[in-house]
């Protein structure tokens, strides 16, 4: 076995990797729920920055975005959650499972490496075929004419994914986040001078992905987050939930759709967009795309929310109400 | 052009030593609330001083609108800087002010 | 070892890692934030693979992961509503049955 | 650009990653929850400014979208967390 030489590697790019890898043990290892899931926050962070490295500044929007914004808001909801106890059973046993559970995995990444150590540095060929069809998709960034226009069957089955989840958490979960009456000094700020500036923020993304990194996804995110934060500080035009959020949650969906038979009336394939309005055709299903994701996601989690009664905080906060502290 | 590369590199290297002393406030401050006085202060004012650096450098380097758009967008992530870490520190100062205070009525 | 190496090797290790840890840990929310360290882990290996080569980097498997982040968010919620009901349920089951 | 410059910008990026490390020892030690997210949420700070260099050292402009979405989203951890001390 030869010694590893990083002899053309950039140094930032060795720290970067290693920063990601060590806060992934971390997230994964550590017992207690708060400390793993600022390990994760953290990993999304460093995942971003790595995204910059390996030339995808678009999935690091989309990163930072969902990451930072509605999966973090999600995760640290939940912090607010008892942890269950976990179920006593034997250390031996739990040791065995673990060390069987270390060992097949060594194996596997041993295997993995092994099959990727073969793989050769040339490009695949469908990257330059992509590359070279973006003239003819309406739009002149190439991740947004894949998603929206080569692979747009994907995006539809996406969207359909994303509606679905939304729905079946608003069915499931009982009691939603109750937006908040008294927001205070600090909230109020944030609800005027933050809340704006990301939903801008969002329309920027969207207009910008036709010809630079960013798009609906990107731009759906920074919204669902903008949403949340919105409710959160008691402004209550924003409330993405009842059927109002879900008519327009599922207007994109059914948009979708129908450009879809739009595309097999005009040109005879489904999903297929002419050239003469494409470009019209994917700002318009992005702007309603966008909307739809963002409303979808603030549904998700208002949905998701926890209203524990058995939680210890809530419990805290019953007691000190019911004692007449403020 | 040689003024101009000096000043970009004092400016950032001034931006740098105040992120780095918040950082280190952030680690060796005893209690919560000098930890949030140390960061919410020293980082942004860190943050501000790297983006003026970065801003006149585009400046010197690429004139033209696409430079004016650069410094606005640096201008921005500084202004929600200034409100967001602001926010934050307040909202987590209150939230731990009020749990300590819950403790001790039940106390 | 090149780059690209670098970052494959990195992303099979972070996605077996999720993968592991998604099947041993008990906890809910840590399994599911154990599953999301597995999706970073195909993530990183599918951006490497896109950036392959001198030129541009390959648009298709930028997309795909595009895709997938949001699809991970929409999982990781629906999930926590599930894993709150699940919760609630053994916590009424110990009530029953102490 | 001048070498003296980009040369500043690469020791700017090395610092400010490792403060960004450095930061989460104070996530990981806690010692209260609070303790623990101002860290995360403080990272904001330093990982946009992270950004905007890497972006003027990297040629990729998009890496200043990427700062603004960081320091824009930075509250919403805090916002989420204390949202039920408020009433």
């Amino acid at each position: 076995m030869t010694v590893v030489a990083f002899s053309d590697v950039d140094v930032l790019d060795i720290l970067v990797v290693l920063a990601v890898a060590v806060t992934a043990v971390l997230a994964v290892v550590i017992p207690r729920r708060v400390s793993a899931t600022i390990a994760f926050l953290v990993f999304g962070l460093l995942l971003a920055l790595l995204w910059a490295r390996v030339a995808a500044p678009d999935v690091a929007i989309a990163e930072a975005a969902l990451g930072g914004g509605v999966a973090g808001a999600l995760l640290v909801d939940a912090l607010h959650r008892r942890q269950p106890d976990s179920p006593q059973r034997s250390r031996r046993r739990t040791a065995t499972v673990t060390a069987v559970g270390a060992v097949l995995g060594a194996v596997t990444v041993a295997a993995l490496v092994t099959v990727l150590s073969r793989l050769t540095a040339e490009p695949a060929d469908l990257g330059p075929l992509a590359l070279e069809a973006v003239e003819r998709s309406g739009v002149s960034h190439p991740i947004t004419a894949v998603l929206l226009n080569f692979r747009n069957l994907d995006t539809l089955l996406e969207i359909a994914v994303v509606v679905f989840a939304a729905v079946g958490a608003a069915a499931l979960s009982r009691d939603r986040i109750r937006p908040v009456s008294d927001p205070g000094p600090v909230r109020r700020v944030i609800a005027v001078v933050i809340v704006p500036a990301l939903v801008l923020l969002a329309g920027w993304l969207l207009v910008a992905g036709t010809s630079e990194p960013g798009g609906a996804f990107q731009a759906g995110a920074v919204l669902g987050a903008a949403l949340i934060i919105a409710h959160l500080c008691g402004v209550h035009a924003a409330r993405a939930e009842g059927r109002r959020a879900l008519a327009i949650v599922v207007t994109g969906l059914v948009a979708f759709i129908m450009l879809g038979a739009i595309g097999l009336a005009a040109t005879g394939t489904w999903l297929a967009l002419d050239l003469d309005w494409a470009f019209a055709a994917i700002l318009a299903i992005e702007t309603l795309l966008t909307v739809s994701i963002g409303m979808a996601l603030a549904m998700l989690f208002l949905a998701a929310g926890s209203r524990d009664e058995g939680s210890v905080t809530d419990a805290r906060a019953r007691a000190a109400a019911a004692g007449g502290a403020p | 052009m040689v003024i101009v590369d000096i000043v970009v590199i004092v400016l950032l290297a001034v931006g740098v030593m105040f992120v780095v002393a918040g950082t280190v406030g952030l680690l060796r401050f005893p209690d919560l609330a000098s930890r949030l006085h140390a960061v919410s202060k020293a980082d942004v004012l860190g943050l501000g001083f790297i983006a003026t650096a970065l801003a006149i450098h585009i400046l010197a380097t690429e004139p033209g609108w696409a430079a004016v758009g650069v410094v606005a967008k640096l201008a921005l992530i500084w202004i929600l800087a200034l409100i967001g870490t602001a926010a934050n520190a307040h909202l987590m100062a209150g939230s731990r002010r009020r749990a300590e205070a819950e403790r001790g009525t039940e106390a | 070892m090149t780059t690209l190496q670098l970052f494959l090797y990195a992303g099979a290790f972070i996605l077996v890692l999720g993968v592991v840890a998604t099947m041993l840990v008990r906890d809910l929310i840590r399994r599911l934030i154990a599953l999301n360290v597995a999706s970073g882990g195909v993530m990183l290996l599918l951006l490497a693979l896109a950036d392959r080569g001198d030129g541009e980097p390959d648009p298709v498997p930028q997309a795909l992961v595009l895709t997938g982040i949001v699809v991970m968010a929409a999982v990781t919620g629906i999930a926590i509503v599930l894993a709150r009901r699940v919760e609630r349920l053994d916590d009424d089951l110990e009530e029953v049955e102490p | 650009m001048s070498a003296a410059v980009s040369a500043a910008l690469v020791v700017a990026a090395f610092v400010l990653f490792a403060c960004i490390l450095a930061g989460m020892w104070r996530a990981i030690a806690g010692p209260s929850v609070e303790d623990r997210l101002t860290a995360f949420v403080l990272l904001g700070a330093g990982g946009a400014a992270l950004f905007i260099v890497l972006a003027a050292i990297s040629g990729l402009p998009a890496l200043r979208d990427v700062a603004i979405v960081v320091i824009g989203l930075a509250t919403i951890v805090a916002v989420v967390f204390t949202r039920r001390s408020v009433r």
